[in-house]
């Protein structure tokens, strides 16, 4: 476990290695907080188009500090700039592209997630004020959602598992996970182990995973940039 | 990111034989005709068509009708100035109609673009239209169970547009082309005039480009009211 | 009858009769053809704005022959003018507004009206093509539906009965019938005389209304000017 | 028609005791601060309100809130930079919570104002929101039967106005305001410049006058993010 906690990916690469696999052309919801760096690794030259809840497509990066304009934010209520070509929209507008499978993609982050695609993420179910925003109609509008996280908790604990335990978010929704680990599909109820870190076992995932990891002829490297 | 697309036949040419296609447009007013008699020109068979009307004259939509393109009409008011193409063949059994009321009509399209399988209306309660439709009380008022409704492509018309499929509308000429382009797989906008992305104001776009997939400039694009003013046969009869 | 059909009023007089009802700053949606005619006899200086299913608040009489403009049409497809503080918005949002309870009054022509204030006005049931429109929406979003229409029908048949015979628009949504003889309210399933040509005797209009029509103490002259 | 009214005292002065008042804004942006300082001033008590959150620091809804205003709070996020005046009552048990997905809570608004007493929704499906919620199964998927929402009053901000109600948004101010406006039954705009009928092109409206019934000028509003970093307190505490 610390062999683990000392090679595993920091967030920003984890957001990297997520940001790789949006497509050009694609329209992509990122979930608030550690999903939003996705943006910065944005590969140059690829055209995607972010969408927030809050009536937003097209918008782009923090203005310099000083310069924020507080009508223009994104769903983490950061300040916000908009690229040529952006739109404003009310919120059914809004929810009606997420909920409508308009978007192709959307990032979020997770607190456990299951073998089934189950994800949850709003709710930790020890009381406290609970708190849904948008992730619950993200995670059953776009046409592909998947997972950023740690490959395990603070505490050392599995975030992968055969049942959620914690409140769902949406119920066999995510189709890829980006670990600090690895990169896991979700698919016919099943993890299935696609990219690993150079530096870790075969067997080392499953050690920290919940959940049967099942790994195919196809797993190959997780190669990232020191960021 | 740019949707333009060169040419109307380019634009129709994903549409095949047997689609489910939303046509925008209130009468004359917003109906994308050019791309239309591009659609004709392509002999595309055994359409399910979605529109407000039935088409008037002898161009457009009452073309298509007339040229045995389409299968099934789903509308709400399937009568104009002159009808013939569509009465003709629903009165000799050639064409099939679902008649829905308006407004049920326009939040079946919306509810189709928005991820709303269902939803309950007042609409057409007590009525014939209501039959074999789910009845629910709420709040001891009866309503109507009314679906989604769908579609593989739209074809619809815009005032501008710009490569990433901004657009807005002019006067009117909105009605249900914003509703259809949230509702179809795939949606080509014929737009009066294409200009330079960031050209429209963010807050005045009426349809964000995520609703559309291709545009395709029509410069001056012809009225359905002026075409059958001038008796216009659409396609031209060659001697 | 033929007494009725000399003295009855014309259909610009039943039209100017409604229009007087029509209170200052009302939103109002008129139905296409006879009932259109209602706008012209708004009395001067009154504040009404009209609505069309088809996307427009605010619109006004028809342009000048030759200076049309065919994206500015009503609901009937003819060619309007827009008044200062016009807007114009999608059918979702038209109806949105009918639907939801927004516009003050709707009034409609009929086939038939029965005592209960259900509505027949989109199918005679005969065959032919049917054609529905925005009717149905109409007689039950909008707070207060009127009817306009002649007494009887051209072949001399009641069109105010105990029950339509006709396919049904609307249920239990008709609560005032202006028609060619007399104004009728329409409470608890009952048919209520308000007013009644001057000409013509209480009996009289019973003679041709097939149901009761119960008159009170209060019917006034109806009383139009010529038109 | 003249829609406008002179001042805020007099906008607010409608809502009474036990309402429910709806109240745009998506955190500060769009948020009518100066309507809800105003409600603060006349002490109106036990209202129902919804909003996407929960308020921020010591102004605006927070402050209604901390004031002891609020008896039941329906919202997406209660959760803010600094959410003090609504986590420790919640805690406390004295402010009642109706936690609604974001979507949902934007449909449900928007149902409310169009007269769709319900709708399904993929939305909360499988989780603890869809408890005690009709379940209905569409083309083989599940979804849950949601409820329209509708208000006595929405409080909202706008950019323009006219004396008719018809309204313009700033950027992704609009959010929820357009939504709240229609579902209302009296809709009270706080606008950044009232400008004579006329003057708003009418393909530009975004709220058009028939879902508004006052309008009040508010040159220059203030945003909450603003007020929250210089520390501002309302009502000000007077020594």
């Amino acid at each position: 476990m610390e062999r683990l906690n000392e090679i595993k990916l920091k967030n920003a690469q984890i957001a990297w290695r997520a940001a790789q696999d949006i497509e050009e052309g694609s329209y992509v919801n990122l979930g608030i907080g550690f999903p939003e760096m996705i943006a910065q690794y944005q590969p140059e030259g690829r055209d995607v188009i972010y969408h927030t809840e809050n009536g937003i497509l097209g918008f782009g990066g923090a203005p310099t500090k000083g310069q924020e304009d507080w009508d223009l934010i994104n769903a983490g209520k950061k300040a916000v700039t908009i690229k040529p070509g952006s739109a404003f929209f009310h919120h059914a507008d809004s929810f009606a592209m997420v909920r409508g499978g308009h978007l192709d993609l959307a990032v979020l982050g997770a607190y456990q997630v299951a073998e089934n695609g189950d994800l949850a993420n709003w709710s930790t179910g020890k009381g406290g004020v609970p708190a849904v925003g948008g992730a619950m109609d993200l995670v059953h509008g776009a046409k592909r959602v998947a997972v950023v996280t740690d490959h395990i908790t603070k505490d050392g604990k599995a975030k992968l598992l055969n049942r959620c335990t914690m409140p769902l978010t949406g119920v066999e929704c995510v189709t890829r996970v980006y670990t600090s680990l690895a990169v896991i599909d979700i698919k016919d109820k099943q993890f299935l182990l696609r990219e690993k870190l150079a530096t870790v076992s075969f067997d080392e995932p499953q050690t920290v995973t919940g959940a049967k990891l099942s790994t195919g002829k196809h797993v190959i490297d997780l190669s990232v940039p020191d960021l | 990111m740019d949707k333009t697309v060169d040419n109307l036949a380019a634009a129709v040419s994903l549409i095949d034989d047997g689609s489910t296609v939303m046509i925008g447009g209130f009468g004359g007013s917003g109906a994308p005709i050019e791309l239309i008699h591009a659609l004709i020109d392509q002999r595309t068979k055994e359409l399910t068509i979605v529109n407000n009307n039935a088409g008037n004259g002898d161009v457009g939509l009452a073309a298509m009708i007339r040229e045995g393109m389409v299968t099934k009409l789903i509308c709400s008011f399937p009568r104009s100035a002159d009808p013939r193409a569509f009465t003709d063949l629903y009165l000799a059994n050639k064409i099939e109609l679902e008649i829905v009321p308006q407004g049920t009509l326009a939040e079946r399209i919306r509810s189709g673009g928005a991820g709303i399988p269902a939803f309950y209306t007042p609409t057409g309660f007590g009525t014939e239209i209501a039959n074999g439709k789910p009845v629910k009380e709420f709040d001891g008022k009866s309503y109507v169970e009314e679906r989604w409704l769908k579609a593989d492509f739209a074809l619809i018309k815009a005032e501008l547009g710009d490569p990433l499929g901004n657009l807005t509308f002019r006067m009117a000429a909105r009605n249900f082309n914003p509703l259809m382009a949230m509702s179809a797989h795939h949606t080509i906008a014929q737009v009066s005039k294409v200009v330079p992305v960031g050209k429209i104001n963010p807050e005045q776009i009426v349809t964000p480009g995520i609703f559309v997939q291709q545009i395709v400039e029509v410069l001056n694009p012809a009225q359905e009211e002026d075409l059958n003013q001038c008796k216009t046969y659409y396609p031209e009869v060659v001697n």
